[in-house]
């Protein structure tokens, strides 16, 4: 069974995702004005919550709504596509965490989307604790953050986010925050032997491929509709080709993407692999496509009144969330691969080899 | 959304690899056409030991005497295939995948009770007419030309680019059957048998070699075809030529993709292996050899990726022009990651025959961007037929 | 062929080394657009520092006031100003390297008289009115019109992208007074003093920071200028915008060039300085960063080397469209090396005003490959107007 | 004083030299045999020995010609151009290597041209003596090879190469030898110090710009009369674009290898520094002209028919001469800036800073 198509079901749940964003958060929130305006994403935060999305991979046992983690990469790539505030993949993240950590309360408080968690980038993601120096990301109002190291996963409430010093951000939609973590090992924690940080890593894959994607819509509506020359520009064999490019690397990424999941779900062998290589494929074909889009727009895909330049700014968010390209690289090249000695010796296996 | 195999799927790998680790012929295929001869009876000989097995035609329907098994069991035979490290079908591919699936198809049963038996038993080579002297990536431009004279067919003009014509039995021919026709009409599909009086070859040395002379292109001087050996019907060659465009379905090329990630993990292994620059550390702390290998890797992941998409979305509809998102990422990878490997080879990268055999590969990747539509071609498939981008002005 | 400075050349750049070190502005120059005046003060007094010490207008001839220099001693000039840590032009660049140069071209005896010693001694502020909304790289496609009313123009239309528009006191401004006219013809060149009624702007942000309002739209609503703020004849416009075309004879981006070169020796620096991924060794031995720094470091050399070949074919011809060379390769590599700063410094390229100062510049960079002509118009220029090759079909 | 221009009296040179390669080695002289032709360049060394070509640089109290390294860049260029063996190079620089250890016969018989000298290109370029492992382009016929590595250059009679043996070669019009060099230090040698091997690096670079510009004139007359879909394949922007970036790189290569001959000639404290940057743009226009032009011919330009792939394979051949790019990328980082503080602190300087 080979199936990367989404399921009508899935669709169903892509849809009102969707629809969700386009009426809560459509891009002319960005509208630019005379100073800085952060996101106010996380108002919508409960409205997500009463849709499920942030219970959506955690089994209904657990309180979730059971699917799986591919359906959370789903949700991932249209916030991605809507440049949702990051924060909405940490929380989706942060409660699989508190789930793991038995602290029932608090996941189902992250479910209902009251508890924003904010991503918390680290300075040294190599680091196998989590004591240390992070960025957060939009964390105002944010009842957690989400630390992610080499040890693995963990929530800090912000109780314990030391020093907290505002910083202006490269993207003024986000706030950032400066913070120092003094707990090796935070009780909220989840090993990284545990593999919950591939589920994190393909949410981060997923939000990165959505920008992408987004930044290829676009280009290419902007490239149908505007003229120059007498002509649609993307009658030009080097928009065009450029747009051609632009559609390849997102496709890369999200089939990347979403055979990591599959693979992840099914307990191959090689989820590392694939979640590493996705991360890598997914960070490249957003800042390549993000900076495509912009050139594709001329000088107003370099005004802040339209939000190209936005796919810039979160794709430098999103790729040091985990560990920027630099870091997953030296991962890449550490990881086992999918066809070793190992799994070919064996007659028969459980996924493609 | 689910990648799982089925038993009957994992019974089937099992089988598929068993068979092929204790048959893929142990010697090397020859590559050098001055022992063309050589080639054809290598290539012939693995498909008749194929072909007594029982995995002839593997995506050809039983009712054919093909294997017929599912796309996904197909992509799974690749998959060990290359593992496996068996030949590529080399002469052997247009018969297999192009002109036996085109009568199978198109073709009436004579055709097929004639051609299709012995190309799945390996008696008969198959080579492929499309390309022309000076039409290049625009086919449409196709200029040889068949007059119908009583029942037969006389074939004047020239093809370019042929693989294999030296040692073929037949050759799938375009041309033109309809004088004055222009475009994709008026375009006829003939079973042209290379011993036919009239037919000259041109060996066409490549840049690989001093003995590379894979293609030929061939000439056709009053050449007489009998009209039966038209395919279809006669005008409608270019609908008999894309018949089979969507044959395999995303799979014809996984053998070469699984090769090619087998090949980024020899080049991680060497990287590790050999010394760099100044003799003391290994090569991949060298320079950007280490973001390099990674990236490839990550290239060979996705690409694999993208193929089972691909045969994810045959299995529900017939395939599109997303086709050319493969051919082109996948194309423009191998470049890069040739390159890299002739990179990290070295000095060693100068001879064409050192025992890393990585140089002579690497000058034919020159060729993924080119043949089978160029990656110009492929951006315009994409722009104009996946994103709907106007078509550039015609003059 | 040589390169070698005489010994005017070099007491030339002794002199100016020496002023500058002494002279530059200890402050840094504002760059928040919510303190425009700020910038507009700060500029003027530069350029008046300049003016008493007998260096404003190194590229204009002594006779209009300025330093009347050779281009070389132009490049020495811009060399040691970049050295010298000198804040850009700004406000000033327009009237300095634009109207200033168009005015001693075409201007008349007046209007030199009244605005060069302006331009020269630091009054006046110039922006520039050529690009309009919808026009993008079609600069023919100019829409902006003036009717002839007596002795007055009356303007109606907008322009955009225009720096500095909210604190310049004049505009060098492209507006067609041929009604029906197209493409080139029919257009004049007006100076349009900023204060006129019917004059509106809007500042519009860049991608760069939420107050970066670099540029302006300004809107004309029955603006009227006298006739006699036309420079060179009427209609002919646009010979008169394209007289200055060539005035820097390339030394026009040799500041920017070395404050280039001198990113890569810092941020190489930074590289040996900082700790990379383990904490432990440097980050120029990580991963891919030591490859493209050392690129970086050839690319800007590169630039160098093709900018003194500028300046010494400037010597013996007007400037062609080889100018577009060294523009497309010069942004493209500009941006390679402002995005290996911000991934050289890692996690603080998130914090736009962290001490590296790396962030801005770095987001700034993107307008490399767009303003003053996407990297797109540069390839046609160059291969229509360098190589010969053939114009794309127009509908 | 800054003239990058090529004066009345050196274009004269490079016409004489151009003529005679119009005229002597021709494209078609690789018109493709069934079995493999090495060129037969060397035939005419004593031509180029008459015409000066070898004698050019050196001083006429010397037995030269006078001119300066600058016109033999301008000849190494020209021999990019028409696909020279590469022996022409080493033998330009071997005579100076002759001179500068004295031997003024050997000198001399090497610039009649009776006397060609292979490019030894070292296994190990980092080595600062000369013993060790090489291959000889083009050694048949030569009585010398060049061996160059960070010891300096020198010169080792065919008598001293051991174990010579002849290996299939990437480049069929070039033969390919395998030998070892035991001599340490070989007699006729000169040391890094004394600057030569800016000379040897520019006249490489200066051949690697030559077959960078002949590529793109190669592509530029093909795209202007190769016809596809009616029109002129120079008409689509994605060649025409293609071929602007090949004339763009080229451009870079050239000006950058005459800069840093010029700033060699005028002993500026970055001639170094000018050197390895020439060698890097020079090498990377090669490569990426020379794979374009394939590309721009499409299956015409993979034929062995055609000389395209020549200009890869000598790409493949002068990038190793000296060093290949991974190794001149290493020197670049470690080179000296132009403007150090030290030339900043000197009032006056010779060369431009």
């Amino acid at each position: 069974m080979i199936d990367m198509e989404i399921s009508s079901e899935q669709r169903q749940i892509v849809d009102s995702v969707q629809n969700l964003l386009a009426d809560a958060l459509p891009y002319d929130r960005f509208v630019p004005r005379p100073t800085p305006v952060p996101n106010a994403d996380r108002a919508v935060f409960t409205q997500f919550g009463e849709l499920g999305v942030f219970g959506l991979g955690l089994a209904e046992a657990s309180g979730g709504v059971g699917y799986s983690l591919v359906e959370e990469v789903l949700v991932a790539r249209e916030c991605g596509r809507f440049l949702v505030s990051p924060a909405v993949v940490a929380t989706m993240i942060g409660v699989h965490v508190a789930h793991f950590a038995g602290d029932r309360s608090h996941a189902e408080a992250m479910m209902r989307g009251g508890t924003p968690v904010a991503p918390a980038l680290a300075f040294a993601p190599a680091a196998t604790h989590f004591a240390g120096k992070y960025h957060l990301a939009d964390a105002e109002g944010a009842e957690w953050a989400l630390l992610w190291s080499e040890g693995g996963l963990a929530l800090a409430h912000r109780d314990s986010w030391h020093g907290a010093q505002n910083m202006d951000s490269i993207d003024s939609t986000l706030t950032l925050t400066r913070v120092a973590v003094k707990d090796i090992m935070p009780p909220l924690r989840v090993p990284a032997a545990n593999g919950l940080w591939r589920r994190a890593q393909l949410l981060v894959s997923a939000y990165l491929t959505g920008l992408a994607e987004a930044a290829l819509d676009d280009s290419v509506g902007y490239a149908k509709v505007r003229e120059q020359f007498q002509q649609p520009i993307g009658a030009f064999q080097a928009v065009k080709h450029r747009c051609a490019d632009m559609l390849t690397r997102a496709s890369v990424a999200w089939n990347s993407t979403i055979f990591a999941a599959l693979t992840d779900q099914a307990e191959g062998p090689d989820a590392d692999f694939q979640a590493i290589a996705a991360k890598i494929l997914a960070s490249d074909a957003a800042f390549r496509n993000a900076a495509v889009n912009i050139q594709n727009h001329g000088a107003y895909g370099f005004t802040g009144e339209h939000h190209a330049h936005l796919f810039v700014k979160r794709a430098h968010f999103l790729d040091r969330f985990g560990g920027d390209a630099t870091y997953q690289k030296r991962r890449m090249l550490a990881a086992n691969a999918p066809s070793s000695d190992a799994e070919r010796s064996s007659p028969v296996d459980g996924l493609a080899g | 959304m689910q990648i799982e195999f089925t038993s009957e799927e994992m019974a089937f790998r099992a089988e598929a690899r068993c068979w092929l680790r204790a048959n893929v012929p142990a010697g090397e295929r020859p590559i050098h056409s001055d022992r063309a001869l050589d080639i054809r009876e290598f290539d012939l000989e693995w498909q008749r030991k194929q072909f007594e097995a029982g995995w002839a035609g593997i995506s050809w329907p039983s009712e054919y005497g093909g294997r017929g098994v599912s796309l996904i069991e197909q992509l799974i035979w690749h998959e060990e295939y290359a593992r496996a490290g068996a030949p590529r079908a080399g002469s052997c591919f247009v018969g297999l995948s192009h002109a036996g699936p085109t009568l199978i198809a198109r073709g009436t049963p004579e055709q097929q009770a004639f051609h299709l038996p012995r190309i799945l038993r390996g008696d008969t080579v198959w080579c492929q007419g499309f390309s022309e002297p000076g039409a290049g990536s625009d086919l449409a431009a196709l200029g040889t030309r068949a007059e119908i004279d009583g029942d037969e067919l006389v074939v004047n003009g020239a093809k370019i680019w042929t693989s294999y014509a030296a040692i073929a039995d037949y050759q799938e021919l375009l041309c033109r059957t309809e004088a004055g026709s222009r475009k994709h009409s008026g375009i006829s599909w003939v079973i042209c048998p290379m011993d036919t009086p009239g037919i000259e070859l041109r060996p066409i040395l490549t840049m690989v070699g001093p003995n590379d002379f894979h293609f030929c292109q061939v000439f056709y001087n009053d050449v007489r075809i009998p009209l039966a050996n038209v395919v279809g019907e006669v005008n409608d060659g270019w609908n008999v030529a894309n018949a089979t465009l969507g044959f395999e379905r995303g799979t014809g090329f996984v053998a070469d993709q699984i090769q090619n990630s087998e090949l980024v993990e020899r080049l991680i292994a060497m990287a590790r292996g050999r010394c760099g620059l100044d003799g003391l550390s290994p090569a991949i702390d060298d320079g950007d050899f280490a973001s390099r290998l990674a990236m490839s890797r990550a290239e060979m992941a996705g690409v694999r990726a993208m193929t089972y998409a691909t045969v994810s979305r045959a299995a529900n509809a017939n395939p599109g022009p997303e086709g050319s998102l493969v051919k082109l990422f996948f194309s423009e990878a191998s470049q890069r990651l040739r390159r890299l490997g002739v990179d990290l080879l070295g000095p060693e990268a100068l001879e064409l025959s050192s025992d890393a055999g990585l140089t002579t590969p690497y000058l034919r990747s020159y060729a993924a961007s080119i043949g089978g539509g160029t990656s110009d071609v492929q951006r315009n498939i994409i722009a104009e037929r996946v994103l709907g981008l106007p078509r550039a002005p015609r003059p």
